[in-house]
């Protein structure tokens, strides 16, 4: 570790009794605790920090703060690597590594920067006017080029190790900014009582205060900030959150804001997420973000050691550190003169002041001479040299003569731009100010205030005076008592003076004139602003678009004014004729993590889980993602590694003896009230009065756009109550609907509903045996003979010795088959006793896939056949839809076109060749006609592989449809190399008669 | 024949929660009761028809149903709002589900709904700390009252909860769950609870 | 001027000092053959296909703000044709042929890049769903094949495999999917109809039709009225707004679709890819910056912004996909206007208004369509009748039933 | 953006679902026309103002509302159950 040769001896806001070392590009440098990582590097004199995206252009450090367009670093390395990480905000830590980006193969020695050489040609927009010959060429040769050359930074790839996490909060009043103006702010809110956020995203709360020498109520800054800091912290409701950026505003008072929680730490504290990004719920704001300082364009201005007055001091006076040992002020306006004086005050030699403005105020020419540096009023910088690191820059005086000055520093100051980006999030644009030469807060969004600078209000006594007044106000509209508010801190207002200088022109270079700079990062120069304009990409977004103004990491928040200054100069027009700068939220850039929260991997959605899956993964059922469910796919026995001969025992298992499958997850709704049956008759394109009690049907619903939404069995459990079963999938839609038919379409009809799905556990038990197996289950007193209870019975029953149960005699297999439900939390209980009482049987769990197949050989629609697309005919379930009454889907159902023969229908289908594979997503073509979209003829919507026939079977939809049986097609599935003969067949594979239904 | 014996009603938070402590040693920001064998039920009044089951729920358990997202306890029966002429009665003992859900059937539709979701008590002085992760909704004491109730989503899923009065480690909320979603609620809960350190105790109502 | 690479090294020696207004900046005429009502790509791309293709000329593109201001600059530069039923297929696979020849065909380099685009499944339901899709591609001879997990790992090995909630079982592969610079086409499309004598007319806002015995025979605009033989609309997003003016009702609501750029990375991901288990898909621009999106925040809003909700449903898919993506940072975002239809797919039609023809619909699947659009609605604003491949994009078809859903939801605008 | 439910209170929007306009009443019983419930489906005036629609608060109470929202600015003006506003008219 070296020494810091640029570090002031004493002063700042650092902790000098906590060293701290950091590697950058692998060499060790020093620093302390309350540096940033562009601070450290400063003060180790490393001037030379990045490189520009197109030119590869060397570059330094130009801001103190989050508009850092130049000095980005790739923080961190391995699974932890941050790419384009501003340095002005990384907030330094022991053992921070850094390294350089965008040079090849050094920072120093840059290969890539040739590009610099054939800049002439690399103009904005060049590539749209080549690159087109031949056509071919693009995606082989320039585009490859073009993107390995993309991009800055480069990304960890691995996932990345640390966690992330969401919080809501809700206040009274955001205070948005924590300088003097949102301090005072906080501090008259937080003394009422009211609930008060304070964000900053800065690690310290003070904002420029941390870089000012000034007084607050006749008490050095510091002093005042300890105490405003000490009192804020000593009320219950105020909550501070410093690293914390609020990145953008969304409707009726919503701020989304990320807290930096351990990103100045090495890594996480254990149960410590690296960030948090908040949702902040302020009944109003006050925005108090200050300004950002503007830069000058002038040929050579991006060369490390040009840097913006603002943070020149920012270093020396937060961070002691000496920004140049040489240093030449190029200002346009008072305040850069602070810089001057700051500077000189460190201790470092300011060689000459360049104050733009032509009238010679005889006070600026006696603090010129105080510092003992050279005064050029009316002269401006007309370049700035020295390639990796600034050594000289030419002056223009006012009489146009030039003068060559070394130096180490051009500290550059053109006025500030109000912060106001969070003004125009909701679509505000910002006016300008002719008086102040900036834009500022135009239309604000409903709640929010803005204070201080950021509203174009420079001063420290009116950003005081702001924060406390719009507090006030912000509280009386609420209606709470401001009388505890307190006084308003005060202050003397300093010179704020300034005529802007947007860039300087008739230098003269030596071969060609020097590249000036509007947009740092994406190597926008002032030529391509005029190139624009000659070609007509006037409007403030084409100029943006066409040059890539604006549109780098820093989004324009140190080049959009200036290119829109030199685009009104160019068409003669005036700032705000020329238009407006607006952002686009984030404020600043956020990590995607932070926003994804918790909600990655496996927690990324929550899953539901049936009562019954500890008992299924006890079986060692392979489970499934079926929507939010996790479900049984089968039930793999010790030896079987094929899940086709798994599922295929199972499935024999059901036609042959019994087999039990977890059917929880249908959706289960529970309708009562006088006329539950008339509100069925409405949903359901079937009949429901006549269902007797203690009976189900099958029922089938539609969209009101006559298209099948799901389908289900529904039972009458009395007079005037029902239970309806849903699919899966459509549980959650189909009560949603439901609510709205009744609510909305008939609120009249004495009707309740509410899911029970969750309170259920429902097991099928189907095959020859299940009847006997169940008589080992449900308690004895229930006579469950064919008689008493008959297919489709439906009836309250108990098991377990009065556990109340709920059996229904429905079939989804086409066998003798019942559900049954009891509690869920005796779902667990069931399975086990059922297996119990089937064991003599040789009882088998089935899961979701042997489902299929028992569903498919019957012939029995489901998701696949539900697709949104089809209608009740096109199922060959026309005959269900009644005409004797009105239901939901009924009139847009008999529209003509759904209605025509052509439109493919429901049938079966077996490979001519049975030894051959069916594949769900085939399409149909005739025999001998070619494979094109005229001749397809609809599709295979499911296949299994049937065991109890041995090959394979398929339902789907083809034109025609049943009036075809007996007919050959082509299954034609070119996405997996399938071609087959298929004969046309009934839907219906195994026992059309439906024999086995009754055991 | 069953065996009665083999019916044993398997906890919502099997094999999910258990008592123990978990997150930062020696903090105890926050305490979770696993909560069991409560009666759940849920109630819709029919059209008109809510003044006369809320007087019957007042003469059978002296309670007063809520009209707002409220809920109103006794000594062994709670009634919380879930909708417009819509409640959830609670009692502490499944056992009378039957007969109460018999008895206020002729006054609502009522649907049991005893197994249908897991139910925590959550305490502590971190513990509004640890559900400001999830819940959109404002829990500061003046926003949400001691006997408050809200419906609300917490990461994704759907929770119903309600204040408690203080208890001595601090803030006391109900919260619950449906039972398929209990697994992934945990999931969030103990990574958000885990910085505050949190106790898991196993309780009755 | 021509552009070539000649032409620009040219310049470079003279500093651009040459380079000449990419299109000129006309006064309205009082009277023109064709009216077309927005400025977008749509619009400008119907421009030059009727100069270009149909020798029609005497055209003006009315634009209330600049060129290209609407959704051909706001979206995420996708281009593709898979998909899946017979009214879309064919039209989508027009597009994409001009797509291939777009550079030459306007002398502009709009960067029209076939970097494949992958449909990621999760489930085997999804799998056929994408199998059916692919073979329907394949039948209409568009290009399509179905990779397994094994393939999706070696195009994309830092997507999550071993930890996901719905693990990536493969994927739907369409290799000349690809994207285009949007902006680049705008105004490709305008210079090459500004070549042509096309006026294009900026800051000209349609205030109203000039209707005379029920037939549309002018405008009224900003800039003063304009009469037209035949008054084109091409203003998605904002399609309710101009027919209310004409008396229409459509089938249509308009909705704010989301789009993100991060900050600009070494190449990570070639093509596009889309997560088939959340709303998510994403591609890298030749800028480095990750393109991506997700859903519509899903209600009506004409105010081009979103909120957090979908904001961070878009994180969250992107986290489930890629846990990489964790410290790389969203740039920006904004949002569209969509015209999302009933049925999910646009209208290319006559209106029932005569003289007006209406190009509307497009949901978030204009940018893709612009050539095709553009062609097809020239053909039928040229010649009166429907292009073949556009022939299914018919206004009466909602009355009628022969409804174009490709993902079966129904007349619900926001789940399209 | 927040919705304020009448009965929940003030609640993130993400706790609803979003259906479409509240005004288009559906053409009941059996002597509706098929054209009048196609414009009923299928068509929207699809304003650029104030819009009255239809949420679906199923995170909440399970109510549907009738919300008054400016599509320009997302601003709500007003909150209403559905289900009341029927039962008046219908009185």
């Amino acid at each position: 570790m070296s020494a810091q040769p640029f570090r002031l001896a004493s002063g700042g806001l650092i902790d000098r009794s906590q060293a701290l070392s950091f590697r950058f590009d692998g060499k060790s440098y020093g620093g302390h605790a309350g540096d940033t990582l562009a601070s450290a590097l400063l003060a180790n004199g490393v001037r030379l920090v990045g490189r520009s995206f197109k030119y590869h252009r060397p570059r330094g450090i130009l801001s103190a703060g989050p508009e850092e367009p130049n000095a980005l670093v790739e923080l961190r390395s391995g699974a932890r690597r941050e790419p384009n990480t501003r340095a002005t905000v990384a907030e330094l830590f022991d053992g921070l590594e850094a390294v350089s980006q965008n040079r090849w193969p050094s920072l120093a020695f840059d290969l890539l920067s040739l590009n610099g050489l054939f800049s002439p040609a690399l103009v904005a927009g060049f590539y749209y006017k080549t690159f087109m010959w031949p056509a071919s060429f693009w995606e082989k040769l320039y585009e490859p080029l073009i993107r390995r050359a993309a991009g800055l930074g480069r990304a960890a790839g691995a996932e990345d190790p640390d966690h992330y996490e969401k919080a809501f909060a809700f206040c009274d009043l955001l205070v948005i900014g924590g300088g003097p103006a949102g301090l005072a702010a906080a501090l008259a809110a937080g003394r009422t009582g009211a609930r008060v956020i304070l964000c900053d995203e800065d690690f310290r709360l003070g904002g420029r205060l941390l870089a000012e020498k000034r007084e607050i109520d006749g008490r050095p800054v510091a002093e005042w900030l300890a105490a405003a800091l000490a009192e804020l912290e000593s009320l219950p409701d105020v909550r501070l959150m410093p690293r914390t950026t609020v990145f953008g505003l969304y409707d009726h008072g919503t701020y989304g804001a990320v807290e930096r929680v351990s990103d100045h730490l090495p890594q996480p504290q254990p149960h410590q997420p690296r960030q948090r990004a908040w949702r902040i719920q302020a009944k109003r704001a006050i925005l108090a973000a200050g300004a950002l300082e503007r830069p000058i364009v002038f040929p050579g201005n991006d060369t490390p050691g040009v840097m913006l007055a603002g943070a020149a001091r920012t270093y020396a006076n937060r961070y002691g550190v000496l920004p140049g040992r040489e240093t030449v002020l190029f200002t346009a306006g008072d305040d850069g003169w602070a810089t001057a004086r700051d500077i000189a005050a460190a201790g470092g030699k300011v060689a000459a002041i360049v104050d733009a403005r032509a009238d010679a105020d005889p006070a600026r020419k006696a603090l010129a001479d105080r510092l003992g540096a050279r005064l050029f009023a009316g002269g401006v910088v007309e370049r700035a040299r020295g390639g990796r690191q600034l050594d000289q820059v030419t002056i223009r005086d006012a009489s146009g003569a030039t003068h060559a000055l070394a130096c180490d520093l051009l500290a550059v100051s053109n006025g500030w731009n109000p912060t106001l980006h969070l003004t125009s999030h909701q679509n505000g644009k910002p006016v300008w100010d002719e008086e102040i030469h900036c834009f500022v807060p135009g239309t604000l969004p409903a709640g929010l205030a803005v204070a201080g600078s950021a509203a174009g209000r420079f001063t420290l006594a009116t950003a005081l005076e702001d924060g406390a007044r719009l507090a006030r106000e912000a509280l009386g509209d609420l209606g709470l008592s401001v009388a505890a508010a307190g006084p308003v801190p005060a202050a003397d207002d300093e010179p704020c003076g300034l005529k802007p200088l947007w860039r300087v022109t008739g230098g003269k270079g030596p071969v060609f004139p020097g590249k000036a700079f509007v947009d740092f990062q994406n190597d926008v120069t002032d030529a391509d602003v005029e190139l624009a304009a000659r070609e007509g990409f006037r409007p403030v977004e084409h100029l943006k678009r066409y040059t890539t103004l604006g549109m780098a990491t820093d989004q324009g928040k140190t080049s959009n004014l200036s290119g829109l200054a030199i685009m009104a100069e160019q068409t003669g027009r005036t700032i705000p004729q020329a238009g407006t700068t607006t952002f686009r939220p984030p404020y600043t850039p956020v990590a995607i993590g932070a926003l994804g929260g918790h909600h990655r991997g496996k927690a990324f959605r929550p899953v539901r889980l049936a009562p019954t899956h500890g008992w299924s993964s006890e079986q060692g059922a392979v489970f499934v993602e079926t929507g939010q469910w996790l479900r049984a796919q089968y039930y793999p026995k010790p030896g079987e590694t094929d899940w086709l001969a798994t599922v295929n025992r199972e499935v024999l298992a059901v036609r042959e003896t019994v087999g039990i499958c977890d059917v929880s997850t249908l959706g289960k709704i529970d309708i009562q009230g006088a006329d539950a049956a008339a509100f069925l008759e409405r949903v359901y394109i079937n009949g429901w009065k006549a269902l007797p009690v203690g009976k189900a049907r099958y029922g089938l619903m539609l969209r009101e756009d006559g298209f099948v939404m799901d389908d289900g069995t529904t039972s009458r459990l009395g007079e005037h109550h029902f239970l309806m079963t849903t699919t899966t999938a459509n549980a959650g839609k189909v009560m949603q609907h439901l609510e709205f038919c009744h609510q909305v379409l008939w609120p009249d009809l004495d009707v309740g509903m509410v899911s029970v799905s969750e309170q259920w556990a429902q097991v099928t038990v189907a095959g020859p045996k299940a009847r006997k197996t169940l008589r080992g289950v449900v308690d004895p007193e229930h006579d469950l003979s064919n008689e008493a209870f008959p297919y489709l019975a439906a009836r309250a029953v108990t098991v377990g010795g009065g556990i109340p149960a709920r059996l229904f005699r429905i079939s989804f297999s086409g066998e003798l088959a019942y559900e049954l439900a009891v509690p869920a939390g005796y779902g667990d209980a069931m399975m086990r006793a059922l297996m119990q009482a089937g064991a003599p049987f040789g009882i088998t769990p089935y899961g979701t896939e042997a489902l299929g197949v028992l569903r498919i050989e019957k012939g029995h629609v489901a998701g696949n056949e539900l697709s949104g697309q089809t209608t009740a005919r096109d199922l060959g379930l026309g005959k269900m839809m009644s005409s004797k009454k009105d239901y939901v889907g009924r009139l847009m159902a008999n529209r003509a076109a759904l209605n025509e023969p052509e439109r493919p229908s429901f049938v079966g289908f077996k490979p001519v060749d049975r030894r051959e594979r069916l594949r769900a997503g085939a399409h149909f073509i005739g025999v001998g006609k070619a494979a094109t979209m005229a001749n397809d003829e609809g599709y295979m919507t499911s296949v299994a592989h049937s065991p109890h026939l041995n090959h394979w079977i398929g339902l789907g939809l083809i034109r025609g449809g049943s009036a075809r049986i007996g007919e050959q097609v082509r299954a034609y599935d070119p996405v997996r190399g399938g071609d087959i003969l298929v004969e046309i067949c009934s839907p219906v594979f195994l026992d059309p008669e439906g024999a086995r239904l009754h055991g | 024949m069953a065996e009665t014996a083999q019916w044993t009603p398997r906890s919502a938070w099997a094999g999910i929660a258990q008592p123990g402590t978990f997150g930062a040693a020696g903090r105890g920001g926050v305490t979770a009761t696993l909560l069991e064998g409560h009666g759940l039920a849920s109630l819709i009044a029919a059209p008109g028809g809510a003044e006369a089951l809320a007087r019957r729920v007042e003469q059978s358990l002296g309670l007063a149903l809520p009209t707002a997202p409220r809920i109103v306890s006794g000594a062994g029966h709670d009634v919380i709002w879930s909708g417009p002429d819509q409640w959830l009665l609670r009692a502490r003992s499944r056992g009378e589900m039957p007969s109460l859900i018999a008895e206020l059937a002729r006054y609502a539709a009522v649907s049991d709904q005893s197994d249908a979701r897991a139910a925590l008590r959550l305490s502590g002085p971190h513990l509004r700390d640890a559900l400001a992760k999830g819940v959109m909704i404002d829990l500061h004491p003046a926003a949400f009252a001691v006997g408050d109730a809200a419906a609300t989503s917490v990461a994704h899923l759907g929770v119903q909860l309600w204040r408690l009065p203080d208890a001595a480690e601090g803030p006391a909320f109900e919260i619950m769950v449906a039972r398929s979603l209990a697994g992934s609620f945990w999931s969030w809960f103990a990574a958000s609870a885990a910085e505050f350190g949190c106790r898991v105790v196993a309780g009755r109502g | 001027m021509r552009y070539s690479a000649l032409s620009l090294l040219t310049q470079a020696l003279r500093g651009h000092k040459g380079w000449t207004p990419v299109w000129r900046d006309p006064a309205p005429k009082a009277e023109y053959d064709v009216v077309i009502i927005g400025g977008g790509g749509h619009g400008l791309a119907t421009a030059h296909y009727l100069a270009s293709r149909h020798g029609i000329t005497k055209i003006a593109v009315l634009e209330k703000g600049y060129l290209g201001s609407g959704n051909v600059g706001r979206n995420t530069t996708i281009i593709r044709s898979n998909y899946l039923l017979p009214g879309n297929t064919p039209f989508y696979e027009l597009s994409m042929k001009l797509w291939e020849g777009l550079e030459q065909d306007l002398n502009y380099n709009a960067m029209v890049s076939q970097r494949g685009v992958l449909n990621l499944y999760h489930s085997d339901a999804q799998r056929d769903a994408f199998a059916r899709r692919g073979n329907a591609m394949r039948l209409a001879g568009v290009d399509a094949e179905l990779l397994d997990r094994e393939q999706v790992r070696a195009m994309a090995p830092f997507f999550d495999y071993d930890n996901a909630r719905f693990p990536i079982q493969g994927g739907l592969l369409q290799k000349r999917g690809g994207t285009a610079r949007h902006d680049a086409v705008a105004w490709g499309y305008a210079r090459a109809a500004d070549s042509r004598g096309v006026d294009l007319i900026q800051n000209c806002e349609v205030t109203g039709f000039t209707m005379v015995d029920g037939r549309a025979v002018g405008v009224e605009t900003s800039r003063g009225p304009i009469r037209a033989k035949k008054i084109a609309m091409a203003v998605a997003g904002n399609s309710s707004r101009v027919a209310a003016m004409a008396g229409m009702r459509l089938p249509i609501e308009s909705h704010v679709l989301q789009a993100f750029v991060s900050e600009g990375l070494k190449p990570m991901i070639d093509g596009v890819v889309t997560f088939g288990a959340g709303h998510f898909y994403v591609s890298q621009s030749d800028k480095g910056g990750l393109v991506f999106g997700g859903d519509i925040d899903g209600y009506n809003s004409y105010a081009q912004r979103g909120n957090l909700p979908v904001i961070e449903d878009v994180m969250e898919s992107a986290m489930a996909l890629w846990p990489g993506l964790g410290r790389v940072r969203m740039l920006r975002h904004w949002g569209g206007i969509m015209d999302m239809s009933m049925d999910g797919s646009p209208i290319i039609d006559r209106a029932p208004v005569e003289g007006l023809y209406l190009n509307a619909g497009w949901c978030y699947g204009g940018f893709k369509a612009t050539p095709a659009s553009g062609f097809c609605f020239a053909h039928l604003i040229a010649t009166g009748e429907p292009h073949p491949v556009a022939a299914a994009y018919r206004l009466d078809r909602f009355a009628s039933g022969r409804l174009i859903d490709e993902k079966g939801v129904g007349a619900q605008p926001n789940l399209h | 953006m927040r919705i304020t439910c009448p009965y929940c209170g003030a609640r993130d929007a993400q706790e609803f679902s979003y259906l479409g306009a509240a005004d288009p009443v559906r053409p009941d019983g059996m002597a509706a026309a098929e054209a009048a419930m196609a414009d009923y489906v299928y068509l929207r005036d699809n304003p650029a103002g104030p819009h009255r629609e239809l949420w679906y608060h199923g995170s909440g109470c399970r109510s549907w509302l009738i919300v008054t929202r400016d599509t320009r600015t997302h601003a709500i003006s007003a909150v209403e159950p559905a289900k009341v506003r029927k039962a008046g008219e219908a009185a």
